[in-house]
């Protein structure tokens, strides 16, 4: 087994967090994981990605020029990353922001009204755990429940108040494509 | 209908990429105006810094440099020994000025380099995320200072213009703010004093410009000019700290 | 037309900041609810009428955002 | 220890460093390395270590040699620029024959370049940035776990050579997570004590850390005597790894985060039936040249990938000697080299080959 | 018969290789002599410069170090903070601190980094043969101001003790001279001071000794010492600039 | 002009940049090569130029970028640990492809080493001892004529290819007398203008001096125009010259003084019998490999002879590229090698060659 | 022997500067005739007698060559 | 025609700019000539010396390892270079201040009471152009009176009151050998 997951989104929206997350989850599951952020100019905005690579064996490159699965929480990086997907591949729409249609038969397209569920659930910034939850439900690469039980490892102590409604979040992202 | 506040011809249209509330933005401007008002756009040749201010070359419509970490009054000097007739000028920050580049500032205005200087203390390492500079405020925190900047070990804010002003060669050292229109006022008037002194041919001038990082210091633009006003301003007295006749 | 007004935003560069806000001796300058193509809330001033092109505003923007005109 | 945390490569060379008893930390902030002096100046505190953010890298090399010399273990880090800037220093450390460890996340040059991987200081590193005939001992880590046991590693090398000892990454080993295990932890009571050091010539004859000898006969004999240890590291510090050399008929050579492309483009490669085989020094000072040399003698081509306009490839030649051809690609200023494009070039050289 | 100037512990038995009537041998013996009676010479760490003293490492009978030009405070730095409980003292030139060393000693003095230092200016460099320092006196001639230091190019020599006095970090500053004996006999109290308010834990300690280069003077030492207190003195005021309760 | 005069190597030097129609020189004093800069002190105010001594080599160096970015030709000159400071700067210099010419006058290293004549500095020089990928061309006078022809030169090239051009010397080619005759003088008001440098930007767009690429393809472009460059110089600028190859069995490759000191050995060897040569590499960077390569077609071995541990040995190894063997005799920390050292040597490779 | 005289000139240390010389308020310490190994005329006094033990020839000699005594 | 002379004393003795005057005459008759001086630590004191070479082809090495001829102004540098002049070769010796005999018979020795000499002409400081005319007299390397005529050109302006007396010391060397 070997998976290649690209996340992007506006800086705010949490892709780094997400990745992060997954790559432990995977990591507590005894598998090879490697989490590369994308590092900006020493400059301001823009947008952020990272590449999460889960493996049963070691992992060559923590790059990924064909990824299995691509994440897309805005506009620019649906437009940046959509064409890197390997055929056969999936991708994960936030389409709470995105209109557009991804324009390839060769992939699977899967649209996670991410940010109208976090709002739902009281909470914007959860978007990117509903985009996980779908994710993980559609992929078996990492048990959900491994993810939420990686929650109180990965969020800093002062946060922990939030577990509850990422655990929702991600849960209601799962339930989309279960 | 008469312009009561345009934009500078010494600024180009690029938008400036600076954090929303950075001023370094009104600090380029004010820069601008006055090269507009002295009329020497074609005559003037700017040096960048490295720093958030890294890609001021890009901004100011005049001939400009892109000096390594520190070392822009040395590059001037250069540029100002080949072309005693220009008006050259720094712009840099206080990891560039009052950290790495000590000696060459120190050494630009001992020998009187007929320069000008401005010089933005935020008070942090904007660029690299937000380090301690050697301006960070007593028990301000950074993220090299996580516990916030202890004297014991990192001692205090270092105090530039008052240093400068020590030497013969500095003909005008000021420090002043931008956190309000009224401190914008005259820290332009001092930019302005600063060129008219490398115009006269006096010596080194250097304009302290005490500027918010809203970024680094995790607040909002609002908050960050009031915070600027209300703890750097005490602790960096504003002022005209040396004119020379 | 643009000319009658006295306050101009050159809303593309806003980065929504809020400073201008805050000098305005008329409290006339606020933050818009749309989103220009950099994802900020731009100020604007709706009351140009009450405008007595003090310039505070454009003094304060760090972004070279605003042009202040006097009637003469 | 013993558990897994997974961690920026940063961040785990920074608390490597500490496991491996190091307690003083001075450097300057530059991209892309500042998580790590960042980790530091918050654990160092902890163990009742000193982090200390120098002025520029100059000073902050100068408190290397310092700390070094008082006899403790002690770390820096910087990138290009920065590292440029301590060439001096660095001569300084190795011909005082202090024990150091300098981390060189490498960015894009020359000047002020970039700040997206590269391995472009890879001549600076391995033949001397700084003047004179010295060398360090260079380690080129291609995980984040290689990083942490290399880091440690290199403590021990440094102390047992008296030498400085440099780390080399760029931006995706520094900032890439991976899970890690620290082995051990060092308490800095329990090492040796350092007889040459300076702590104050208590009942003792008094010590100095210098690297003036006037007398060329001296400076010559200093000078034969630094060689004769480089030459024993070259004896005993060769670190590589190799991949699939058994049947390979073309060897990639790569180090650090070009290595791990290169386990990429060699899948693919290998799929498409060429079979491709890598040689990824560790060391880069000392070269890992007898297995090249060896190889030489075996495989039909080699392919020198590096993230810099050509500069190990010169080393990898000295090694082949002639014996075979040695072709290059490389990436620079940032830009990182795909496993396709590296295939590419395994395509093209095939038909050379025939 | 009581010995009443003898040869201090704290010096090897090495005969200096300093020109005839150079000063420098003077400031090694105060110097010693300060550590002897601080009973503090099994508790030292010195760094020696590059520059004329380059070999003081030869002469402290205590644990040295030879720093690169310039940059004994960063050195002294980095072994203080190893050994906080040890004395540590650089001796440095007026090119070496003055000129190519100013970051390294404004910054270990802002730091208030607890360290002592001789600063030893002789308006030259000596070492290299006599070129202009940065504390060389206006119109001096030397090997690099041929026609006499032109203050409009070279600039004024740079008041060090005036500079370091502003930081908030120095605990105590002095200037000193030694061409005569009374004046010897303040220059040995100072060091002392700079040593105690070390082991006082009060912070940075600098002592600047006026020193005569008769070699690159061009004068015989009898001639150096008068000039040294006719021309340097006045140039530079001696006294206590700071000291910290 | 045309007459000879009895000159030091560092004076000559200096006179002949003030002949290429320089008038800027910024440094900071160290042995062996003060008598340049004092030299200077004297000379450019008398010609209309500015001698200034920087506070240190980092600023030295940042002031030739600045004055080699206003369009003036300018010089900076320097001893080994003092080049090691003006590295960052080097590569800034290399980077924002700025004209400049900077002179090392070699001594003993590492550290502060000792001040006797030395070649250590080779790699440093040659491969880059700052960070990024850039080349300097690096000239190496092996006489005080060759001395001044090379600085003059050094101009045109520097200018030509705005890349900053280094002349190698040490102690001996520095300090020592020969006649010199200066065969031009160039008056800087007769020189193109630069219409890319710094002078306000009068009815022109502004025009800018930089090295800063934050987009690592528009950093790989700059590279790659840079390479270019450096491709073209080798195959223009390559210099040397060769001594007896017509019937050596066994060449020395030297240069700089240690190649004087070879012609010495030479007839000593050739009174002995053995049929030795000289290629003498003139241009460090571009290295001459195609004469030693095609040489490597006919002679027996090779023999280099440097004032290092061995340093261009590596560039001879790679243009010989395992057709012969390649020997190396070198003397560190200022030891100067003698011509029967050297002719000892080359008895030894006698026996070895049978 | 030694012991009786008052002031004490490590003679080979000596490089002649004369600086002892200036300082001395009694007078008495001279340049010798003689050259030491270094080629230097060592500084001496003859007259010990009138010597004060004041030190102050000790204390500028620059070449720690002197050591002074006073009669206890 | 290949001469390699090396000229050692004390620093004040003059053994540099006697090498200077010599190479400065030899480069007036057209002959390839070096001078090379030694150049001391960084510090102070101590002998000097100095290499010239004259030759009428090109110079190899400007260094010397066994001199044809050596002219010594005081006794270390007797020690110093008697052992390596050439077989052959030729040793002046300053015998006003230098006692002690060469224990070679391989080669000439020539003493020369530079000093006593250039004291009768009430300068000692001109001993060294006593030792430098004994020397042109003894090999007819360069003219002495292209030596007189270079004086002018070597000394600075303001020593030009010297070269009378610089050219009786030479007369006087000669005269010594002739
Ligand atoms: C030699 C070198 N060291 C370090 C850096 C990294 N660096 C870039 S900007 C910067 C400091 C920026 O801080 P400051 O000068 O205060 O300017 P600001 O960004 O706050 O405007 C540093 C350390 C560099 N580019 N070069
Ligand atoms: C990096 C570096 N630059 C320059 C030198 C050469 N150098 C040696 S000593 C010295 C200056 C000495 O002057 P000063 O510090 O005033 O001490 P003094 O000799 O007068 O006692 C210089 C420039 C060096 N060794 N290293
Ligand atoms: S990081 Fe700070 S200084 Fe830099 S642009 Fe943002 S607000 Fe301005
Ligand atoms: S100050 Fe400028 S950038 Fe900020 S909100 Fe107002 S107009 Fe926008
Ligand atoms: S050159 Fe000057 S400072 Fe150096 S030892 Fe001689 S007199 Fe002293
Ligand atoms: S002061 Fe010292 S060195 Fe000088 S003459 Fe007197 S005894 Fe000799």
């Amino acid at each position: 087994m070997k998976e290649e997951i690209i996340m992007a989104g506006f800086g705010g929206q949490g892709v780094m967090s997400m990745g992060k997350l997954l790559a432990y989850a995977g990591m507590k599951e005894g598998d090879e994981v490697s989490w590369m952020p994308s590092y900006g100019p020493e400059m301001r905005g823009g947008t952020a990605n990272c590449t999460v690579i889960i493996s049963s064996e070691k992992i060559p490159s923590p790059l990924s020029s064909r990824p299995d699965t691509v994440m897309v929480m805005n506009l620019p990086s649906l437009e940046k990353f959509a064409p890197m997907v390997k055929e056969g591949g999936t991708i994960l729409i936030n389409s709470s922001l995105i209109a557009k249609e991804v324009e390839r038969d060769d992939i699977e397209v899967i649209k996670v009204p991410a940010n109208e569920i976090a709002n739902e659930l009281g909470n914007s910034r959860v978007a990117n755990m509903v985009m996980l939850g779908a994710y993980l439900a559609r992929k078996n690469i990492v048990k959900l429940d491994t993810v939420k039980k990686s929650l109180k490892d990965v969020l800093p102590e002062r946060r922990h108040d939030l577990i509850p409604i990422n655990e929702e979040a991600l849960d209601r992202g799962a339930a989309l494509v279960k | 209908m008469k312009l009561v506040a345009g934009y500078p011809d010494s600024l180009t249209e690029k938008p400036f990429h600076y954090c929303p509330g950075c001023t370094h933005g009104i600090i380029h401007r004010l820069v601008a105006e006055v090269i507009d008002e002295l009329g020497i756009r074609e005559e003037t040749i700017g040096v960048a810094p490295v720093g958030c201010s890294v890609l001021a070359y890009e901004y100011f419509d005049v001939d400009m440099f892109e000096a390594s970490h520190g070392r822009a009054p040395a590059v001037a000097t250069g540029v100002k020994r080949v072309h005693p007739d220009k008006i050259v000028f720094t712009y840099q920050g206080d990891g560039d000025l009052a950290s790495i580049g000590t000696a060459e500032i120190i050494h630009a205005a001992n020998r009187g380099e007929k320069i000008t200087t401005i010089f933005v203390n935020n008070a942090i390492y904007g660029m690299t995320g937000g380090q301690m500079a050697p301006t960070t405020l007593v028990g301000q925190k950074t993220t090299t200072s996580p516990f916030g900047r202890d004297t014991n070990t990192a001692g205090h804010p270092i105090k530039i213009s008052e240093m400068l002003s020590v030497l013969d060669g500095s003909a005008y050292i000021a420090r002043v703010s931008v956190h309000d229109p009224k401190h914008i006022r005259q820290a332009k008037k001092a930019i302005k004093k600063a060129f008219q002194v490398q115009i006269e041919g006096k010596g080194f001038a250097l304009v302290e410009v005490l500027s918010a990082c809203p970024t680094n210091w995790g607040m909002a633009p609002v908050e960050a000019v009031k915070w600027l006003a209300d703890n750097m301003v005490p602790t960096y007295p504003l002022g005209e700290f040396k004119e020379v006749e | 037309m643009e000319q009658v007004k006295r306050v101009v935003f050159d809303e593309e560069r806003c980065k929504g900041c809020e400073l201008c806000t805050t000098v305005c001796p008329k409290n006339i300058v606020k933050m818009a609810d749309r989103i220009n193509s950099h994802g900020y809330h731009p100020a604007e001033v709706a009351a140009q009428e009450e405008c007595i092109s003090c310039g505070l505003c454009a003094m304060i923007c760090p972004d070279v955002v605003i042009r202040v005109y006097r009637p003469e | 220890m013993g558990e897994k945390i997974l961690m920026k490569g940063n961040e785990a060379i920074a608390e490597a460093a500490i496991k491996a008893g190091c307690r003083y930390f001075f450097g300057y902030p530059i991209t892309p390395q500042n998580a790590l002096p960042e980790y530091m100046s918050r654990r160092l505190p902890e163990v009742g270590g000193v982090f200390l953010q120098a002025e520029s890298e100059v000073a902050a090399s100068n408190m290397v040699y310092g700390a070094a010399g008082a006899g403790a273990r002690v770390l820096t880090s910087s990138s290009s620029p920065g590292i440029s800037l301590k060439m001096e220093g660095i001569s300084y450390i190795a011909g005082a024959e202090l024990p150091a460890v300098i981390v060189n996340m490498m960015r894009g040059g020359p000047g002020l370049g970039g700040i997206q991987p590269s391995q472009s200081d890879y001549f600076q590193a391995t033949k001397g940035g700084g003047h004179g005939d010295y060398r360090l001992v260079v380690l080129a880590p291609s995980s984040v776990q290689e990083a942490v046991d290399l880091t440690m590693e290199a403590f021990e090398i440094a102390d047992r050579y008296r030498n400085p000892v440099m780390i080399v990454g760029d931006g995706i080993i520094g900032q890439m997570m991976e899970p890690v295990e620290f082995k051990k932890e060092i308490d800095p009571a329990d090492l040796p004590k350092k007889d040459w050091a300076t702590d104050g010539a208590k009942g003792r004859e008094k010590n100095v850390i210098n690297s003036l000898f006037l007398d060329p006969r001296e400076l010559e004999k200093h000078n034969l005597k630094l060689k004769a240890k480089y030459d024993k590291m070259k004896e005993k510090e060769v670190r590589y790894e190799t991949y699939k050399m058994d049947d390979a008929e073309l060897v990639i050579v790569a180090y650090g985060t070009t290595a791990r492309i290169a386990l990429s483009a060699i899948e693919l490669a290998r799929e498409k039936g060429i079979k491709v085989g890598l040689i990824r020094p560790i060391s880069l000072f000392p070269f890992p040249e007898k297995i090249i040399a060896e190889a030489a003698g075996k495989v039909n081509s080699f392919l020198v990938v590096e993230m810099s306009a050509g500069q190990m490839v010169e080393d990898v030649r000295l090694a082949v000697n002639g014996k075979k051809e040695v072709y290059f690609y490389g990436r620079t200023g940032g830009m990182v080299p795909s496993p396709e494009e590296i295939v590419e070039e395994i395509v093209k050289i095939g038909g050379a080959i025939k």
